[in-house]
């Protein structure tokens, strides 16, 4: 019951996985990547949940707070670039 | 019952998930594309992470805490990084509801 | 171990002297002189010994494996000249004080006089031969230094090359001579070479050993066909030459005949070579000195004759002869020093060395006039000076010579003729400088130089007269300990008396003293003549001839290698790499896949794969849209992390997240100061070779890296994981071997990493660029700052991941996590506040000046390595014990922690010294000074 | 499993080569960029490939991966980045002096 669901879920989540990088890879515009690598980072966290339970072991949620955190920074730092130009000033 | 449980949770996750991207593929211009993966990063994270957290709970000795964690995070950022985003667009002048233009090297 | 505290004392006093002498031109001196007064002092207890007939050898073990000690060696022959060194040295060190002009560094003189004399020194005391070598080098180099002392000459610069090269590969050639010498005998010491003089000389290779080590010493000597450095050496400080090239450096090379005299001499080969090379430089030397118009030219000559005169001497090989050498070797010392002394005040004084020039100075200086003419004359070989014995030597040696061999009354009449030359050139530096009319355009008038820049010549001239006047008072125990120790054997029957009567070589001195005084009448044809050909016949010209050729050669194949062009390199560089590694695998047939059980393929595996490729081929083509490439590299990155993830290498899995993300910020940063869009330049054929041989190379290394996959193998890994909780007190393995097992290597990263950040840290405090006011497309930059949601909630965030960084931080050891994660979690938290928030708001409470923080990590490290020697043992060894952890739980808590800790200060400062000073630099236009914080 | 991850690298490998090949300095620094995560991968894969078993001592595993080029390629990580800084510095010097980004100073 519990491993369908899981690999049903990796079906989605990979399918999700495959739709964004098509967004990044197609643009258009530059928001527009950056927004498909911010949700590529949402799809990463949920991908690492779900190998988690897959394995049953928790030594894998560090990595996702971190891609948590991460995902983050990336996208404020590349907006402000596209905003400033200057990221840090 | 808890399987149950855990394996309807980890369904509803992956499914935000694949909707939120879907949304990000498929809507037709930036404004509406940013939607998308807000469903996936609050409902879709957010689910499979209380299965995580319900799974190790029960399995485990003491309940984890590194879930809320990850959910504290995304859930105060989700907010910035859309908002940023619609900054950005909007300094760059997207066009609302527009054809995507060809991507060529801009001069 | 006095010896070795001699050859010591001038180098560490060298340093003393330079730092001295910014308290003052005299203190300088007095500086100098005490450290050769001091280097004499750890000598004098010694000094009986050689006299009683011992051989001091103190020894210190350097290299005992290679049979490399530090052996010194005190003879009579060591002991001169140790004397000669330092004595005369003293001298210059006085005369130096006066003669050296107010512009003119003293410490600088002093500290290269210093570290010459200690070179000399260990020169003269050294037993062993490579040894010796060493420090025949050191002198070579160090007189380079002198000679090139007023810098800004270029004729200084270019005699200073010319000595080195020439003195440097005659090195070369000695230390070609060593080594055979040590194949022949068996050891480098050479109280054993010298005691297998028969050996040497009954071996195959003799001839060879000894034509190289006679090219060692006659480069150094100057002998004929190398005499040719020492004139252009003369643009030296004149004090220098008075000390290397009268008593010390021309010496080495005639020392190293006296040295291996008893080990190489009594065939006719050395008597040819030796001889030969003596004769003809004693005849050149002579006769070109008297035509030379430039004082110190014609003084530098007539050393170049009078170590010819040494050198034949030795050629003789009679054991009187050797003693006749010894002899002239201290004479000529004493009054060509005083010489040399006399000519620098006279230059000092009327600012000018040419002769034709100066006339009748005696009424300006008529003291310095009588020390030249004693020192002249002895230099003539007037009897009643101390040349005159030594010469007298000679021609006794030459005169026997006559009746041994056919062709020996060449040798008589040869050195006769060179005899006349002497005492011509002699008379011509007395008189044309002294006497003989009125000095025309001085640039200044001459006057008697200061009280103290006279002593030295006074003390030199003294001894010229004493020596010349009671040789048997005076110096004769010294020559006979220094001959003996040359010859080796019993001394030979000989007295230094004056008159020995009517013999032949009686005749021959005053046939050279009445043929000096005609030839200097007579002299003004043969010095047109000379005029004319200068410089025709010189050896100088082929020695040019031979550099310019290597220069053109040298420039040939760099032009040859490098175009100048990175891609071109590049391209080559991986060409080779490419081909090396074909040649290697088809070298040997094995098969590529080996037999390890592989992991089966997942779906999802698969998949992340295909959207990897797409993306990266994405980059290559994208590449020129530099921001659209840089969000690609972003995902890039990410899929690496998630593939440590999944071969189960949390670690790496972070590590790479925190990086990528520091690493986009980085490039972010950069990309602002750079085009946005690179052109399109090269050309598409260019572009399909690039494509070609990156995809060969991408195929190999895949290849290789499926080649390691499929084969088994064993790790030293099982022993870290077998005592990692027991030996480091830590469950997770990786973190242990970092901080504990291989600390060591760790502390030598984290040093590269603060190398690198201070490395960028100094190349941005002198860069200046500005970045564009406006985006690509032509837009003005957005100026509402810091959006107060992003800017309030980042605030928010801090705390949390601070937390998240101290927990990750410590229970690394135990947990995926440790140091470098840690440092990278908070070092991205910080930058966070710069991007939301602004320098401004964040320097007001963080300081921009990471220096310290890294400065301290590194101490922290090292102290926690050093910590373990507290408790004896090795470098660190890390302790641990238990204890409970309110919110983490039970871990142990590791003195590697500390270590751990100063990891993570060094990477949190590295990371934003990097960082923070790249997005400062905008703000760094030269109005706003350097910095911006 | 381990054809994938040779792949990857070989890919890896053959983006960066090409991009090091570029005449601009940025594209060449991208180029790096990727090398060096294909030398990473290749220095960890020197211990072989194991799914699920992190080096971390617990009582439930039964096998673990090797920890050794974890531990050197953790650190490789680390100065990678530092090193990518320097090159990027250099790179904003030229273009400082020479007044372009060619990696030859000239255009």
């Amino acid at each position: 019951m519990l491993t369908v669901a899981l690999s049903i879920a990796f079906v989605l989540v990979g399918a999700a996985v495959v739709l964004s990088a098509w967004r990044l890879l197609r643009g258009p515009s530059a928001p527009d990547r950056i927004l498909a690598l911010d949700t590529l980072y949402i799809n990463a966290i949920a991908l690492l949940v779900l190998l988690g339970i897959h394995l049953g072991s928790a030594l894998y949620f560090e990595a996702a707070l971190l891609i948590a955190m991460m995902g983050f920074v990336g996208t404020v730092a590349l907006c402000k670039y596209l905003l400033r130009g200057d990221i840090i000033e | 019952m808890l399987e149950y449980l855990l394996s309807f949770l980890i369904l509803a996750g992956a499914l935000f998930t694949f909707v939120g991207s879907l949304g990000l593929a498929r809507l037709r211009d930036f404004y509406t594309r940013l939607h998308g993966p807000t469903k996936a990063s609050t409902l879709g994270v957010g689910c499979l992470l209380i299965a995580s957290a319900l799974f190790f709970s029960t399995r485990s000795e003491g309940i984890s805490l590194h879930e809320v964690l990850v959910t504290l995070f995304l859930f105060i950022t989700a907010p910035i990084s859309a908002h940023l985003l619609a900054k950005a667009a909007l300094h760059l002048g997207l066009t609302s509801l527009a054809p995507p233009p060809e991507d060529k090297p801009r001069r | 171990m006095n010896l070795f505290f001699a050859v010591l004392t001038p180098f560490l006093g060298a340093v003393l002297v330079a730092w001295a002498s910014r308290f003052g031109r005299s203190h300088a001196a007095w500086a100098a002189g005490g450290v050769a007064l001091t280097a004499l002092a750890w000598l004098s207890p010694l000094l009986s010994q050689p006299f009683a007939g011992t051989t001091v050898v103190q020894r210190l073990e350097w290299m005992p494996s290679v049979g490399l000690d530090l052996v010194f060696r005190l003879d009579g022959l060591g002991l001169l000249f140790a004397g000669l060194i330092l004595g005369i040295g003293l001298l210059v060190i006085l005369y130096a004080r006066y003669y050296l002009s107010e512009r003119d560094s003293m410490g600088r003189l002093y500290a290269y006089l210093l570290l010459f004399m200690g070179s000399m020194l260990g020169v003269v005391l050294s037993e062993n031969l490579i040894q010796l070598l060493i420090f025949w080098e050191l002198t070579s180099l160090s007189s380079f230094l002198l000679i090139a002392y007023w810098r800004e000459r270029e004729m200084a610069r270019m005699g200073a090359r010319m000595a080195l090269a020439i003195t440097g590969a005659g090195g070369l050639a000695l230390l070609g001579g060593i080594l055979l010498l040590g194949e022949i005998t068996g050891s480098y010491e050479l109280s054993v070479i010298l005691a297998s003089g028969d050996l040497i000389r009954g071996h195959s290779l003799y001839l060879p050993t000894l034509i190289l080590v006679l090219l060692g010493a006659f480069t150094k000597s100057a002998q004929f066909p190398f005499h040719f450095w020492l004139p252009h050496a003369m643009a030296a400080p004149t004090p220098v030459s008075a000390y290397l090239h009268s008593a010390t450096m021309v010496k080495a090379g005639v020392f190293l005949l006296a040295r291996l005299f008893p080990a190489l001499s009594g065939t006719p080969e050395w008597s040819w070579l030796v001889g030969g090379a003596g004769l003809c430089t004693l005849l050149l030397g002579a006769v070109v000195a008297l035509f030379k118009h430039d004082l110190k030219g014609l003084l530098a000559y007539s050393t170049i004759s009078h170590l010819g005169l040494i050198t034949l001497l030795f050629g003789i090989a009679t054991p009187m002869a050797v003693v006749a050498g010894v002899f002239h070797i201290i004479n000529h010392a004493i009054f060509k020093a005083s010489l040399f002394m006399a000519a620098g005040i006279i230059d000092h004084e009327t600012g000018t060395r040419d002769m034709r020039r100066m006339q009748g100075l005696w009424q300006f200086m008529p003291f310095t006039a009588t020390l030249a003419m004693v020192a002249a004359a002895s230099m003539a070989g007037v009897p009643l000076f101390n040349g005159f014995l030594s010469k007298e030597m000679l021609f006794v040696e030459a005169s026997e010579m006559a009746s041994q061999q056919s062709f020996g009354w060449l040798l008589p009449v040869t050195v006769t003729v060179a005899g006349i030359f002497a005492v011509a050139y002699s008379l011509r530096f007395i008189h044309d400088v002294f006497f003989g009319g009125k000095p025309l355009e001085l640039p200044r008038t001459p006057h008697e130089p200061p009280r103290w820049m006279k002593v030295p010549v006074e003390v030199l001239v003294l001894l010229c007269l004493v020596v010349g006047l009671f040789p048997a008072q005076t110096v004769a125990p010294l020559l006979a300990v220094a001959a003996a120790s040359t010859l080796q054997t019993a001394l030979p029957e000989y007295n230094l008396a004056i008159w020995h009567g009517f013999n032949p070589a009686l005749w021959m001195s005053v046939t050279a003293l009445v043929g000096g005084v005609l030839l200097y009448l007579v002299r003004r044809p043969f010095s047109l003549l000379h005029d004319r050909f200068e410089g025709q016949l010189d050896a100088r010209r082929l020695y040019n001839a031979l550099l310019q050729g290597l220069m053109v050669i040298a420039r040939r194949i760099t032009a040859l290698l490098d175009v100048g062009s990175l891609q071109r390199m590049v391209f080559v560089f991986i060409g080779f790499a490419l081909l090396l590694g074909w040649m290697g695998w088809s070298g040997d047939r094995s098969v590529l896949t080996g037999s390890r059980p592989l992991l089966p393929v997942d779906a999802m595996s698969l998949l992340v794969t295909a959207v990897l490729t797409v993306i990266s081929v994405a980059v290559v083509i994208l590449h020129r849209q530099r921001f659209t490439a840089l969000v690609l590299v972003g995902f890039v990155g990410l899929v690496v992390s998630l593939i440590f993830v999944k071969f189960s290498a949390p670690d790496l899995a972070l590590t790479q997240l925190l990086v990528e993300v520091v690493t986009v910020v980085l490039l972010l940063l950069a990309l602002y100061f750079l085009p946005q869009h690179s052109p399109v330049e090269s050309h598409p054929l260019r572009r399909s070779r690039d494509g070609l041989l990156a995809l060969l190379v991408g195929g190999g290394v895949g290849a290789l890296a499926w080649a390691v996959l499929t084969r088994p193998h064993s790790s030293i890994g099982d022993f870290f994981l077998a005592n990692s909780v027991s030996g480091g007190g830590g469950s997770n393995v990786v973190n242990v071997i970092l901080v504990d097992f291989r600390g060591f290597d760790t502390l030598g990263e984290i040093t590269v990493l603060a190398l690198a950040g201070l490395a960028v840290y100094a190349l941005l405090e002198k860069l200046h660029i500005s970045g564009p006011s406006q985006n690509a497309d032509g837009r003005d930059w957005n100026w509402d700052l810091h959006p107060v949601i992003m800017a309030s909630f980042t605030r928010l965030l801090l705390p949390l991941a601070l937390l998240v960084s101290v927990f990750i931080l410590l229970r690394g050891h135990n947990l995926p996590g440790g140091g470098f994660i840690a440092g990278l979690v908070t070092a991205v938290a910080l930058i966070m506040q710069y991007l939301a928030n602004g320098v401004a708001w964040t320097h007001s409470r963080l300081s921009a000046n990471m220096h310290p923080v890294v400065g301290v990590g590194l101490l922290i490290a090292t102290l926690t390595g050093l910590g373990s020697f507290v408790f004896g043992y090795p470098f660190l060894t890390s302790t641990f014990g238990h204890m409970k952890w309110p919110l983490v739980g039970d871990f142990e808590l590791a003195s590697a922690m500390a270590f751990d800790l100063g990891v993570y200060l060094v990477v949190v400062g590295a990371t934003l010294l990097i960082l923070i000073h790249l997005g400062l630099m905008h703000g760094k236009e030269p109005v706003r000074g350097k910095g911006g914080h | 499993m381990e054809a994938l991850l040779a792949f990857v690298i070989g890919l890896l490998t053959a983006c960066g080569v090409y991009l090091a090949l570029r005449g601009r300095t940025f594209p060449v620094v991208l180029g790096l960029t990727f090398i060096s995560y294909a030398v990473n991968l290749f220095l960890f894969s020197m211990g072989r490939l194991s799914i699920g078993q992190p080096p971390v001592i617990s009582v439930s595993a039964n096998a673990y991966a090797d920890p050794v080029p974890q531990a050197l390629v953790l650190t490789a990580i680390v100065i990678g980045f530092a090193m990518t800084a320097f090159v990027i510095v250099l790179a904003l010097k030229a273009r400082a002096d020479l007044g372009n980004d060619h990696v030859d100073g000239q255009n």
